[in-house]
C-alpha cells in the first residue's frame, strides 16, 4: 500500500495529517500488518491531552495488545467512533477510514522531527530486513 | 513404582540412546556439590491400600458422626451420584485449560454452559469462566471496579464475609487501594446513613453481600442508586448461592462476585470451591479470569474458544488485568453439572426447603427462654439468634450432644458474643432441629 | 496403466523414430493418441529397462511432448507477463539457460497442465507440454496470451525430444557433446554442438527421478534416427538400454511425478496435489489465483498421499480407497508394483483426516478390500552424487 | 501387518447441543425427599425479594440426559488418560486415582472449615505431614499451603519479600525477572506493588551474571527466577546470583513450576533461593481439570517465617495442632478457610505413595526429556544446545522455510494422536516447541511421538499444506478466533420463536 506523501511518519508507526494546528492521526499500514486482525481498539476521550512519545491508545488483536504512542503532542478533539463496532476498519483502509483520533496540536513544530513517506518506507524496508534476517 | 512405565532393561536402552552411560550425568548441570547423595528423608512409600488407610484413619479423627449447624460461607447441600461420576471421567479431569479448542471442546462447551448459568442465576449479562473462591472473587470485583472509575477508595459493609473483607485488604495494602467499612442496623441490614456520609466521589465501589453474613437479604436498589450518584460502582457478594433460587437477582449491582461452592462441592475443610465473577456487558474488557466464547470453525459448525485473552497475564504480562491464569474448571464443571440437574424448579424447591427448615428452626430456638432473634431483617437459611450466655460455652455443652453448634459471631464482631448464627439446609432433619433446640435449652439451664 | 496395455485403434499419430522403434519390435500403445512404445523386449521388458535408469542409464523418445515457444515481440517484458499470467511458478526468478517446474491453471485453480518453462533468452521462453494435452494447451496459451505484447508459436512437430536419464546420463552426454555439463545444474540448459548439430538445446530435466538430460533435436526421421543411434552407440559401454514409457511410468511414481488426467486434471486445485512449492501466489496475479487464495481459506478436503500395500495386490488407477469400516474415502491416481522397492506402491487421493503418515486404509481391489498404509513419498529419492568420471 | 506410526488416528466426533437446547418445561433429574416440617409461603417472609417463578432460562431435563450430555462433552476433550500430553512447563503426568478416593472420604469432604479444631485433628495432621514433606523436599525452613493456585503462591511469595523488606525501614521498588520468565511473573511483581525490569538471558539461556551485577541496586527488591528456567536448562551459577542479590539485601525468589526436573535430585533451599512456590498440579499430580483447581504452596527461609499468611498452622502442647490466626506481622490472608484441602490430600497421597522413591520419577522425566531431543535434534532446530533437564525447546526455524510455523505442527500433532506441545513460549525463542513429556510415559509412547514429529517435519517439506490446514481429523477445525473476539458471544439466549415476538 502507499503511504501518502502529505502524511509525515513516527518510527512507532503512527502516520499524522497535519492542517494548520488541526491533525489527524493512525497507524501505518506496516502496522496493522504487524498487528494482525484487530479485534478492539481503546481510545481516549475528547478533551484528554496528549504527550508527544507518550501512549494514548491500544490497539488489540486476538493474541497482541500494541501501545500507540502519540506523534506529536496536543489535545484530542474527536476519536472515531466507527473502530468501536469495526475495528476491522484499521486493516482495510489504515491510512483513511481506520484514522484514531483528531488532535489539536499544541507545538507543530514537533512535526519536523518525523520522517516523510520516502524516508519512512526505507525505514521499514530496514525493519522487515532484520525481521528476515 | 507403579506409577512408572518403564523397565529396567528400556531405562537402560533409553540411556544409551541418548549417549549417557549412567543417569548421574543427566544431571551434570547441576553443580556436584548442590546434588543429594542421600534419599529424602519422607515416610517410606506406601501401596494403594497403605494410602487409603492412612487417610481413612485421619478422617476418623475428623467430625464423623457429629450433627453440624455451621455455614457462614460454607454450605452442606445435597450432592448428586451424577455429578461426581461426571467429574471423574478423566477426560475432564486429566485435561489441561483448552488452549488447544479443537481438542477441549468438552470443557470449552461445559463452561460456556457455566458462563450461562451463573449469568441466569444473577441476572447479569455476562459471567466469568471462575476464579479461586468468593473471597478473591469478590476482591477480583473490586481491582475490576479499581480500575473501571480509576479511584482508590472502596466502602465494604461489615456484613460481609469477615474473611472475603480480611483478603480484599490483603490484595489493597499493595495496589494503592483504600479500604473502608460501614456498620449494620439493628434490622441487621446495611446503615445507609453511615454509608451515604462517607460516599464522596472519590469511591471506586460499595460492597455488600446478600444475604449478608448475618443472614439477613439486602436491599440493593437503593444501594446502587446512592452509589451510582456518586459515580461509584456496587459490588454485591453472593456466598450462599441456593439464596437464588428463592431470592430476586442482584441485577441492580454492577458486578456479582460469588461463591459456587454450594452447587455440588463438597465443603472439603475449605476448597476448593468455585468464585464468579458476572457483571454488564460494557464493562467485559475488565473482566478478570477466562472467557469462553461462542464462534465458528472454518466448516461454520458451532465451536467455542478462549476468548478476549488479551486482559490475560500470558500477553499482557505486566499490564494484565489479574495475575491468575486459571480457573477452577473442575468446581466449574460440578456447579454446571449439579445445577443442571436441579433445574429450574429443582432450584426453586431446593431454596424453598431451606427457607422452611431455617423458619422452623428458628422457631423452636425462639420457644427457649433467653433466646431471641437478634435480626429482624428478612433471611434465608441462615440467621442470627441472640442467646442469655456466651455462645462459646453453649456450644461446648452441645458438642457433648454431639452436635456442632452454631457459627460464633464473638470470633469477629467483639460486639456479638452472644450472638450465634445458627444454619440449617435441605439436608438438615427435623429430628437434628429439634435435638439442637434440646441441647441449646439444656446448655441455658447448666 | 491400463492406458498403456489397451490395443491400438484409430489412426494414431506418430513419432519420427515410429518405423525405429517397430524395428526394435518394441510393443506399442496408444498414449494419449500417440503410437508409443510401452517396452522394449529386445531391452528384457519394463523392469529391466526401469532398472537400467536407475542403476546406469536409458534413453527415452518423448517426441510426443509438445513445447511453446513465448517470446517478446515489439518491447521487452511482453513474454515474461504472458508466462507470469499463464503459470502458477514465478518466471521471473529464471536466469538465462534455467528452466523450472510449473503449471497453467483454469481460474478456479485446477489443471490446464503441468509444464516446464525454460528461459531461453531475453524476454523468451519455452513451455514444455504433455502430449494428450496438446492442442488445449495450445489453444489456452493462445486465448490468454492475446492481451499480452508477445508472440506464441507452436515448434511442438519441429523437435524429436531424447531423455538419456540415468546416474551414467552425464557419462553418455559426455561422449555426444563439447558443452560443459558441469556447468548445467539440475533444471538449467544450455546451447551446444551434440552429435554434429550445432546449437542443439541440451537440458538436464527429466520425468524419472534420476539425473539425465533431455536434448531437443530437428524433427527430420534422417537426423532423429541418427541422434537416437549415436546415443545407444555412446551408451553402450554403460549398458544404456532403450526405455518406453511403460518405465518411464513406474519411474515418474517412485519419484512422485504428477502425470496429467491422474495426479492432476481439470477437477483437481493446486493445494490438494500438494505442489504448493510450486505455485507462488504473492508473485502478483495469475489466472487462478484467486480461488485458491479462497480454496486455501476453505482448507482441504481431499489430499494427494503415498500408499504402500501391505497385504497382496497392486492398487490401480480409479480404486477406491476405504477405511477400516469399508466406507469410502478417497481413490487411486495411480498404482503399481515398484521395481526399485520390490513393494506395491501408489498415489491416491484420500480425505486429510486420513492422510496421517501410517494411517491404516485399505485398497477395493476386484470387490476385495486389500490393506495398504499412507508413507511418506516420493518413496524413491534419489541420491545427489554426480556420476563418477570414466 | 507393519503400521510404524500406530497413533494416527481419528477424534471421537459426537454431535451434541447445548443443554438449554434440550429443556423442556416439566422434565427433571433430582427429586427431593418430602419436606419434614410445615411448609412456608416464601411470598410472605421474603416479600419483595421473593423470586417467584424460579430462575428464568433454567434447563429442565431428566437424569440420562444429563448424564449423556456431559458423557459426549467429555468425548471431546484430550486427556492425559487418552495419552502423551507433552505441554512444556504445565508437567502433565499421570493423576493417580486412589488421590481422588481418598479426596472423597467421609470425614475428609465432609468438614467444615469453621468445626472446632478439636474435631479437626485429621485434617490438620494431613496438613501437618504435608507441609514437613514439602520442606523436606524443597530444603526451605517453613512453609504455607493457603495460595489456591501458582500465581496466588507468586504474590504471597512476594508480599512477604516486601513485608520483610519493610520491616528493615524499606521495601524497595523493583523486581527484576528474566526475559525468559512465563508472564504471570511481572503480572505478580505489579499486583504486589512493584515494577518490573528485564533482566537478560545470554546465549546459553543463562543469567548474564555481569549483566545482573549491574542491574542489583539498592532498589531491587527480589529476583524471580525460574530453574531450571522455561528452556529446560538448569541455572548453573543460581548459588553466586543468591550472593550477589543478598550482598545488596535483595532476596531470592524461585518459581517452583519445574520442580519436577529437580524434586530428590538438589534442593533450592541449598542453592540459597530464599523463597518459593511449588504448583501441586504440576509437580506433585493433582489433576488439572481442564484449567484448576490447583494449590500453590509457598516455602520460606526463617527470615520470612514471621510474615505467613494467616491462618498458620500450629503444634500445641500434647501433639494437637490448632490453626493459628492471630500474627501481627503476617501478610494477612490470601485466600478464605484453610487453602484448596481437597487438593493438599491429593498431593499428600502422591508423595506418599513414591517416598523417598519420588527421586526415580524425576530421573525417568529428564531421561524422557532428553530421549526425545536426541530422537528430534536435527529434524528440528535447537536453538540452545545446553543440556536439558524435564523439557526441551526446539524452533520451527527449519519448516518455516516452506511456511509452516510452531502452531500448525502442533495442530497437524492433533492427527497423530497427541496433544501439542506448548507453542510460541518461551518468548525468547522465536517459533518454540516446547516439550515436556514427564515420567508418565513410557518408551513405546516416547517413541510413536518422536515418530510422529518426523513424519510432520517430512510432510512440511513435501506437502506443507496438509500441516498449515490441520487439525483435520478433530470434530471442529480451526476456529474463527478473530470473529469470536470482535463479537463476543459470552452466553447462550433463547432465540425469540415468531409466535412470542407478534403478542
Amino acid at each position: 500500500m502507499a503511504y501518502p506523501t502529505n502524511y509525515k511518519y513516527s518510527k512507532d508507526h503512527e502516520w499524522i495529517d497535519a492542517k494548520g494546528d488541526m491533525a489527524t492521526v493512525g497507524i501505518t499500514d506496516y502496522a496493522q500488518h504487524e498487528l494482525g486482525d484487530v479485534v478492539f481498539v481503546e481510545l481516549p476521550a475528547a478533551g484528554t491531552k496528549l504527550t508527544a512519545g507518550k501512549q494514548f491508545a491500544s490497539v488489540e488483536s486476538v493474541k497482541a495488545v500494541s501501545e500507540i504512542y502519540a506523534p506529536a503532542s496536543g489535545e484530542a478533539t474527536e476519536s472515531n467512533a466507527l473502530l468501536q463496532a469495526t475495528p476491522e476498519t484499521i486493516n482495510n483502509d489504515p491510512h483513511g477510514a481506520g484514522w484514531l483520533i483528531k488532535l489539536k496540536l499544541s507545538n507543530a513544530a514537533e512535526l519536523d522531527a518525523l520522517m516523510d513517506a520516502a524516508a519512512y518506507e526505507k525505514y521499514i524496508e530496514e525493519k522487515k530486513k532484520e525481521a528476515s534476517a | 513404582m507403579r506409577y512408572l512405565p518403564k523397565s529396567p532393561a528400556e531405562r537402560q536402552e533409553m540411556l544409551s540412546a541418548v549417549g549417557a552411560k549412567t543417569i548421574e550425568e543427566l544431571f551434570h548441570s547441576i553443580p556436584e556439590k548442590y546434588r543429594l547423595k542421600k534419599p529424602l528423608n519422607l515416610p517410606a512409600a506406601m501401596s494403594e491400600h497403605e494410602v487409603v488407610q492412612y487417610f481413612s484413619e485421619r478422617a476418623k479423627e475428623n467430625s464423623d458422626g457429629y450433627t453440624s449447624f455451621l455455614g457462614a460461607g460454607v454450605y452442606n447441600h445435597l450432592r448428586s451420584v451424577i455429578t461426581d461420576t461426571i467429574l471423574q471421567r478423566g477426560e475432564f479431569l486429566t485435561s489441561y485449560t483448552p488452549y488447544q479448542a479443537e481438542i477441549t471442546q468438552g470443557t470449552l462447551q461445559a463452561i460456556f454452559e457455566f458462563q450461562t448459568l451463573m449469568c441466569q442465576l444473577t441476572g447479569q449479562e455476562v459471567a466469568n469462566a471462575s476464579m479461586y473462591d468468593g473471597s478473591t472473587a469478590t476482591t477480583e470485583a473490586v481491582l475490576m471496579a479499581e480500575r473501571l472509575t480509576g479511584r482508590g477508595r472502596v466502602l465494604v459493609a461489615r456484613s460481609v464475609q469477615p474473611e472475603y473483607r480480611e483478603v480484599l485488604r490483603t490484595y489493597a495494602k499493595n495496589s494503592g487501594l483504600h479500604v473502608e467499612e460501614f456498620g449494620y442496623t439493628p434490622a441487621g441490614t446495611v446503615d445507609t446513613k453511615a454509608l451515604s456520609g462517607l460516599l464522596k466521589d472519590d469511591v471506586c465501589a460499595v460492597v455488600v453481600q446478600s444475604p449478608n453474613f448475618f443472614g439477613v437479604i439486602e436491599t440493593l436498589g437503593p444501594l446502587a442508586e446512592s452509589a451510582h450518584a456518586h459515580g461509584a460502582l456496587l459490588v454485591a457478594a453472593i456466598a450462599e448461592g441456593v439464596s437464588l433460587g428463592a431470592v430476586k437477582p442482584p441485577s441492580e449491582a454492577d458486578i456479582v462476585a460469588m461463591e459456587a461452592q454450594s452447587f455440588g462441592l463438597a465443603p472439603s475443610y475449605g476448597g476448593p470451591y468455585a468464585g464468579v465473577v458476572a457483571s454488564k456487558d460494557r464493562f467485559v474488557r475488565q473482566m478478570p479470569g477466562r472467557l469462553a466464547g461462542q464462534t465458528v470453525d472454518q466448516e461454520g459448525r458451532r465451536g467455542f474458544v478462549l476468548t478476549l485473552a488479551t486482559r490475560e497475564q500470558h500477553i499482557r504480562r505486566e499490564k494484565a488485568t489479574s495475575n491468575i491464569c486459571t480457573n477452577q474448571a473442575l468446581c466449574a464443571l460440578a456447579a454446571t453439572v449439579h445445577l443442571t440437574l436441579l433445574g429450574k424448579e429443582g432450584l426453586r424447591e431446593m431454596a424453598e426447603q431451606n427457607i422452611a427448615k431455617a423458619q422452623f428452626a428458628l422457631g423452636e430456638l425462639e420457644k427457649i427462654p433467653g433466646v431471641k432473634r437478634a435480626f429482624s431483617g428478612p433471611f434465608f437459611n441462615e440467621f442470627t439468634v441472640e442467646f442469655p450466655k456466651s455462645v462459646r460455652l453453649v456450644n461446648a455443652e452441645l458438642l457433648q450432644e454431639k452436635i456442632i453448634g452454631p457459627f460464633v459471631l464473638g470470633t469477629t464482631y467483639p460486639e456479638l458474643t452472644k450472638n450465634a448464627l445458627v444454619c440449617v439446609t435441605e439436608t438438615t432433619t427435623r429430628e437434628q432441629i429439634e435435638r439442637l433446640a434440646a441441647g441449646v435449652r439444656k446448655a441455658l439451664a447448666a | 496403466m491400463d492406458s498403456v496395455t489397451s490395443p491400438t485403434k484409430v489412426v494414431l499419430r506418430k513419432t519420427p523414430l515410429n518405423a525405429l522403434h517397430r524395428r526394435l519390435g518394441a510393443k506399442m500403445v496408444n498414449f494419449g493418441g500417440w503410437d508409443m512404445p510401452v517396452e522394449y523386449p529386445s531391452s528384457g521388458g519394463l523392469v529391466a529397462e526401469h532398472k537400467a535408469v536407475r542403476g546406469g542409464v536409458g534413453v527415452f523418445d518423448v517426441s510426443h511432448m509438445g513445447d511453446i515457444r513465448i517470446h517478446g515481440a515489439k518491447k521487452t517484458g511482453g513474454a515474461l507477463a504472458a508466462v507470469q499470467h499463464l503459470c502458477m511458478n514465478d518466471a521471473s526468478k529464471l536466469a538465462i539457460g534455467q528452466a523450472q517446474y510449473s503449471a497453467m491453471l483454469y481460474p478456479n485453480g485446477t489443471f490446464v497442465d503441468d509444464v516446464i518453462v525454460h528461459r531461453l533468452g531475453e524476454d523468451d521462453y519455452l513451455l514444455v507440454i504433455n502430449a494428450g494435452t496438446r492442442e488445449k494447451d495450445i489453444a489456452w496459451v493462445r486465448k490468454n496470451t492475446s492481451g499480452f505484447d508477445c508472440v506464441v508459436d507452436d515448434l511442438s512437430d519441429a523437435y524429436t525430444q531424447l531423455a538419456i536419464q540415468g546416474p551414467r546420463a552425464l557419462n553418455v552426454m559426455r561422449k555426444l557433446t563439447d558443452a560443459n555439463l558441469e556447468a548445467v545444474k539440475n533444471y538449467w540448459f544450455t546451447h551446444g554442438t551434440a552429435c554434429e548439430l550445432k546449437n542443439t538445446l541440451i537440458a538436464r530435466t527429466g520425468y524419472t527421478g534420476e539425473d539425465g538430460f533431455e536434448i531437443y533435436v530437428p524433427a527430420d526421421l534422417e537426423t532423429s534416427e541418427r541422434v537416437w543411434n549415436a546415443v545407444i552407440e555412446a551408451g553402450k559401454e554403460f549398458g544404456i538400454l532403450p526405455c518406453g514409457l511403460g518405465a518411464r511410468n513406474t519411474l515418474r511414481l517412485e519419484a512422485k511425478m504428477a502425470l496429467y488426467e491422474h495426479e492432476i486434471s481439470d477437477t483437481i486445485n493446486v493445494w490438494e496435489a500438494g505442489l504448493e512449492r510450486y505455485c507462488k501466489m504473492d508473485k502478483g496475479d495469475f489466472v487462478g489465483r484467486a480461488e485458491l487464495e479462497k480454496a486455501r481459506v476453505q482448507g482441504l478436503t481431499r489430499t494427494l498421499v503415498g500408499l504402500e500395500m501391505t497385504e497382496r495386490g497392486i492398487a490401480r488407477d480409479g480404486y477406491r480407497v476405504v477405511n477400516k469400516a469399508g466406507e469410502a474415502i478417497g481413490v487411486v491416481t495411480s498404482g503399481s508394483p515398484s521395481p526399485t522397492l520390490g513393494k506395491n506402491i501408489a498415489l491416491a487421493y484420500v480425505s486429510p483426516s486420513m492422510s496421517a503418515l501410517g494411517t491404516a486404509v485399505c485398497v477395493e481391489i476386484r470387490a476385495q478390500n486389500c490393506a495398504a498404509q499412507v508413507v511418506a513419498t516420493p518413496f524413491y529419492k534419489r541420491m545427489r552424487t554426480v556420476a563418477q568420471k570414466s | 501387518m507393519n503400521e510404524k506410526i500406530k497413533k494416527a488416528t481419528r477424534h471421537t466426533n459426537q454431535n451434541e447441543g447445548l443443554i438449554f437446547e434440550k429443556s423442556s418445561p416439566g422434565k427433571r433429574a433430582l427429586d427431593w425427599p418430602p419436606l419434614d416440617v410445615p411448609k412456608v409461603d416464601p411470598t410472605k417472609l421474603l416479600g419483595e425479594h421473593h423470586r417467584t417463578s424460579g430462575v428464568e432460562g433454567f434447563p429442565e431435563v431428566s437424569e440420562i440426559e444429563v448424564l449423556r450430555h456431559f458423557t459426549r462433552l467429555s468425548t471431546w476433550n484430550y486427556a492425559i488418560d487418552l495419552g502423551m500430553y507433552p505441554l512444556g512447563s504445565c508437567t502433565m503426568k499421570y493423576n493417580p486415582r486412589v488421590n481422588e478416593f481418598v479426596a472423597r472420604l467421609n470425614g475428609i469432604a465432609t468438614e467444615h472449615p469453621y468445626q472446632p479444631q478439636e474435631l479437626s485433628q485429621g485434617c490438620l495432621k494431613i496438613l501437618r505431614l504435608l507441609e514437613k514433606c514439602l520442606l523436606e523436599i524443597t530444603g526451605m525452613d517453613a512453609v504455607t499451603l493457603q495460595p489456591a493456585a501458582g500465581a496466588q503462591g507468586e504474590l504471597t511469595g512476594l508480599l512477604l519479600i516486601r513485608a520483610y523488606l519493610q520491616k528493615q525501614g524499606n521495601a524497595r521498588k523493583t523486581v527484576l525477572i528474566p526475559d525468559s520468565a512465563h508472564g504471570t511473573n511481572p503480572a505478580t511483581a505489579v499486583i504486589a506493588g512493584y515494577e518490573v525490569q528485564n533482566i537478560k538471558s545470554n546465549a546459553d539461556g543463562q543469567i548474564d551474571i555481569e549483566h545482573l551485577k549491574e542491574q542489583v541496586t539498592d532498589d531491587v527488591a527480589a529476583l524471580m527466577l525460574t530453574n531450571p528456567s522455561t528452556l529446560g536448562i538448569f541455572e548453573q551459577r543460581i548459588p553466586e546470583i543468591a550472593e550477589i542479590l543478598h550482598k545488596k539485601g535483595a532476596l531470592l525468589y524461585m518459581d517452583g513450576a519445574n520442580m519436577n526436573a529437580l524434586t530428590g535430585v538438589t534442593r533450592p533451599g541449598d542453592l540459597g533461593v530464599d523463597v518459593m512456590h511449588l504448583n501441586l498440579h504440576k509437580t506433585f499430580s493433582t489433576p488439572h481439570g481442564g484449567g484448576g483447581p490447583g494449590a500453590g504452596p509457598v516455602a520460606v527461609k526463617k527470615i520470612l517465617e514471621p510474615f505467613l499468611p494467616i491462618p498458620v498452622l500450629v503444634e500445641r502442647e500434647g501433639g494437637k495442632f490448632a490453626l493459628d490466626s492471630q500474627r501481627k506481622e503476617s501478610i494477612g490472608r490470601v485466600k478464605a478457610f484453610a487453602g484448596n484441602f481437597g487438593v493438599l490430600v491429593r498431593a499428600l497421597a502422591y508423595i506418599l505413595a513414591y517416598g523417598p522413591g519420588v527421586r526415580q520419577a524425576t530421573e525417568d522425566a529428564v531421561l524422557n526429556a532428553n530421549y526425545i531431543r536426541k530422537g528430534l535434534e536435527g529434524v528440528y532446530d535447537l536453538p540452545y544446545t545446553r543440556p536439558s533437564m524435564h523439557e526441551v525447546v526446539f524452533s520451527d526455524v527449519l519448516q518455516k522455510k516452506n511456511g509452516v510455523n510452531t502452531m500448525d505442527i502442533a495442530k497437524r500433532l492433533i492427527d497423530y494422536g497427541f496433544h501439542p506441545y506448548t507453542t510460541a513460549f518461551p518468548l525468547i525463542v522465536p517459533g518454540a516447541l516446547m516439550i515436556e513429556p514427564t515420567e508418565s510415559e513410557s518408551k513405546e509412547e516416547c517413541d510413536l511421538f518422536i515418530d510422529a514429529m518426523k513424519a510432520i517435519a517430512q510432510e512440511a517439506a513435501v506437502t506443507p499444506e496438509i500441516v498449515k490446514t490441520a487439525p483435520h481429523t478433530t470434530r471442529v477445525k480451526r476456529l474463527d478466533e478473530v470473529g469470536a473476539a470482535r463479537k463476543p458471544i459470552l452466553r447462550w439466549k433463547p432465540e425469540v420463536k415468531r409466535s412470542e415476538a407478534a403478542d
